[in-house]
């Protein structure tokens, strides 16, 4: 069962099991983005705050999805924080290249690294970009 | 093939009601371990008699049909509508015009919609459907609603997942212009009492629509029995080729119905300014047809009937049976849908794996089952759930098949562990 | 397949530039002489390559698209959007997303017409059409102007049978929103200049709607270059299967436009009184899709850059040269078209021979040709006759077929004799 | 080319190159259909005047057709002078079963047997039914 264990590494099932940042944000300065995965119906809310100097200061997500949705949205929340608007969309480019198996991770000890053997899963991929496609929307890209 | 024969002999069986070597595809290995296919109401997989019927043709008798005056055009015509003819009388149709060749089921459903709803809809009227009608049979229904002003009702389900018939009287009305409706759901495998709605419909003055892409591939449907108005089925779902469905109408309904697509062949007579319509079916069969499709659904049919549909019916029945028993002692399983009678599918949730995992654990064992909305997210919604699992059968599939399933279920817990929430 | 090579060479070569043992049926009998197919505008033959592309489909990776997650479900959802991505790069389509598949030509001109036409067509708009299309670009028309109180306009012909270009300015203005034609007529052989009149119709805010049913299986097609909005064929006349074709689009039309059909895959979100449309192209694609046919027609296109679309350009316009001058030699023929540019296909009529008796003489000595209106009769009334005969080309065809039918056609006025009137 | 010739009978072509009751009627007892074969556009237009003891009195066709479709309509008009409404019908009910391959010609000494060839042409079927189609509108059954 190797090709499983690739896709489902432990730091996948550690976040799905145990899910970062989940909930939502209420505010002014709040960005929120809500979307649905045409394949499943999976669906994801995504919250972000940004600080006075343009930075995230606070993601949260909340929905209901695969390990695979809600492992990357769980990722995502940690690798955003204390990022500006143009390095988050800079990671959402390196991720969705290394979904799409055109890239290689961001950074190879961050857990997102974990993310990169679902290229070979085609179906999936539009599972673990699910999080990534919310964020752009709430970025307004 | 397999002759028609005892089938109290084949449910015992490993082998299937249907010989698996009929089924190239199901020799193959996946992961490793042979191919387990539980998902056929997807798409079934084809016998080689149907992919060498589309060959054969290709290789022989491609012409363009209805119009060349030529022995392969002659050929390919005569094979065309032998296939109707063929399709006609699997059903029970009066005449062989009275079945449409279409894409597939998708496509008949939404001729329905916009060929005789546009032009006998208005604001005020009404749409009665179910909630458990797949997306082709809801979605066409709200296009065609918008565009008219007609409005949408929801025949509901009892908690059992049947329909709740005492409720259909309160539901239908002079005002009931269309009464659509599957014959068996995709998810819930509810057999619906198609006779008796019909009727009542009728009674009013509705006009009735079948999606029967679930149960004629299953089971014997015969459209006077049913005594409705329309009937749409996709062969790929009966072990044809993938391009061609059918859409069955009843012939003053074919008649009084305005074609949607103009071009080659559906027409008599064409002027600058306009045209004249061709008799039924033709005026519905704008442009080249999918010939070797249809000769493709002639074989599986000629396939069907070599075993019998009353075997079919029955040997699924006792494997859907079966499968309802053993999944039933997966611990905290959660199982949708009527006890019996149902069509050959179950789909079910294990608590804490989400369906998407599941379907991915089962494919590395080799088991092919389907995972999601299953193109029914009104009912998905009323069942409180976001997704399902979902095995289907074909009577290929076997005990052994549903015991895999049932063993890789067991196992599946301690892959994913406990998730909180 | 043959490689690319020098053309010069297969010209005078009497085996065909596509290798005829390539085509099973090309090896056929039809009345105890070898078959000469000469209907290739009406259909082509398939390839073995072709016809084993289906069936390997079906025999190892034969499953739904999109949905499921197994690995028969991703090795068909890969390979059908494999296919996408091969028809996108053979016309020069920016992304394949702007690929629609559809059911043939006739579904593609049907789509524009009713998805972009209801919505964008109101009362003293004008479509703009010439009087030689195909019944599958101009009755859609007819029907859509017909509900939405748009006017049909015809660009006419010079004597020659070529577009009155000088004219185009006098047709198009403001109120033109649909430019819609032909770019090689199925009767006449006329090639349009296809990117001028785009230039011209868009400069005046008119969209563009390329009928190239008669082109992509012959030449090299690239909408980029040809500019224009929408763009139209079918598989099965360019060596694929029957019950595939492709609308491509502009990206900003496609997304301007709402879906036609309602149903599976074509969804975002159900809802049970509205619904959520999904991107590009799936949106137009509602329900199961024809993936083998999609998969034919892919391996079609890589047999055709197999041989390259320049080299089938040049022998087909050289046999097709061939076949008007010794034509032209029979005796009080009646040829139709323009003398050059023309697409490889022949319309002519033999004094006093009905096209239809002069068909079933040339089939019996193994001779398949078209005979009747070809489905414009717009056209046929222009030049005034009831019917002609038409011979159309395609690279297995050699001299050796041009020189067969025209020793028939010698003969025929023998055995129906003198006909009075 | 045995069935070519079974096809095209001599009797056919001289039909076809010496067509009987060419033409048209006028007047308040004669009867009008035309009609067209959506195959290839082939025209025919029918004329039949009644005498007073309801019996086919004068039968004329007009129209342009290949030699299947003119002969067979050139062959009804003589073998309907003098039938009554009733009696045509039955002809037409023959003459079609023949053409379709489901009986024998009406009259085997009559010209219309030479049309039992087509059967063995499903596509000149329609050819050859053309004026019987409209002689069926004519008599509005
Ligand atoms: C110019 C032209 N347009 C459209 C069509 C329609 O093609 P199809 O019947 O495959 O839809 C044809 C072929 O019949 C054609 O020749
Ligand atoms: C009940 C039901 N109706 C309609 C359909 C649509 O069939 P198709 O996708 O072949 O058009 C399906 C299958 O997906 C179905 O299960």
């Amino acid at each position: 069962m190797s090709d499983l264990e690739d896709l489902y590494r432990e730091v996948i099932l550690d976040h799905y099991r145990n899910p970062r940042n989940r909930g939502t944000l209420t505010g002014d300065a709040v960005l929120h983005a809500e979307l649905q995965n045409p394949t499943c119906g999976d669906e994801i809310e995504l919250a972000l705050a940004f600080d006075d100097q343009g930075r995230i200061a606070d993601v949260r997500f909340a929905g209901r999805g695969c390990s695979i949705s809600m492992a990357s949205a769980s990722m995502l929340t940690e690798a955003l924080r204390g990022k500006t608007r143009e390095d988050a969309l800079e990671l959402d480019r390196q991720v969705q290249a290394m979904l799409r198996g055109e890239g290689d991770p961001p950074s190879p000890d961050q857990d997102l690294a974990a993310l990169s053997g679902v290229a070979q899963f085609p179906v999936r991929v539009k599972c673990a970009t699910l999080a990534w496609h919310a964020l752009e929307h709430a970025l307004g890209s | 093939m397999r002759p028609t024969g005892d089938v109290q002999e084949h449910q015992t069986a490993t082998t299937g009601l249907f010989l698996r070597d009929d089924f190239p595809i199901l020799q193959r290995m996946v992961h490793g371990v042979p191919l387990v296919y539980l998902d056929n109401a997807a798409t079934t997989q084809k016998p080689t008699v149907v992919i060498e019927a589309e060959a054969a043709y290709y290789r022989t008798s491609n012409a363009n049909v209805h119009r060349a005056i030529h022995t392969l055009g002659e050929e390919a015509t005569r094979q065309y509508e032998q296939a109707r003819a063929t399709v006609a009388s699997f059903i029970g149709s009066p005449a062989p015009e009275q079945c449409v060749f279409v894409r597939n089921a998708t496509e008949a459903l939404n001729l329905v919609a916009w060929a005789w709803g546009m032009d006998h809809l208005s604001s005020g009227d009404e749409i009665l459907l179910t909630v458990m009608e797949h997306h082709s049979n809801l979605v066409p229904w709200q296009m065609v609603a918008k565009r008219t002003g007609a409005r949408l009702r929801f025949l509901p389900l009892a908690p059992d997942g049947t329909l709740r018939l005492d409720a259909l009287d309160t539901f239908l009305s002079e005002r009931t212009k269309i009464v659509a409706f599957t014959h068996v759901s995709n998810v819930l495998g509810t057999i619906t009492p198609v006779a008796e709605i019909c009727r009542r419909a009728q009674r009013l003055g509705a006009i009735t629509v079948v999606d029967a892409a679930q149960s004629v591939p299953h089971q014997p449907v015969d459209v006077t029995a049913l005594g409705c108005d329309f009937l749409a089925f996709s062969a790929h779902k009966m072990y044809g080729p993938m391009g061609i469905g059918v859409l069955w109408g009843r012939l003053e309904r074919l008649q009084e119905m305005e074609p949607l697509f103009g071009g080659g062949e559906m027409i008599l007579r064409v002027g600058l300014e306009s045209s004249t319509w061709n008799e039924v079916p033709y005026k519905f069969e704008a442009g080249t047809p999918n010939v070797a499709g249809a000769i493709g659904l002639a074989a599986a049919i000629d396939y069907l009937r070599g075993i019998g549909m009353e075997a079919i019916a029955g040997y699924e029945s006792q494997l859907t049976e079966y499968a309802l028993l053993r999944l039933r002692s997966v611990p905290g399983i959660e199982v949708y849908g009527p006890e019996s009678p149902r069509g050959s599918l179950v789909a079910f949730n294990v608590p804490g794996v989400h369906p998407h995992d599941l379907s991915q654990f089962l494919d590395q064992q080799g088991i092919a089952i389907r995972a999601g909305h299953h193109c029914a997210q009104p009912l998905l919604k009323h069942l409180c759930v976001v997704a399902t699992a979902r095995a289907s059968f074909a009577p290929y599939n076997t005990r052994a098949d549903v015991d895999a399933l049932v063993d890789a279920l067991g196992r599946v817990g301690d892959f994913f562990g406990h998730v909180g929430s």
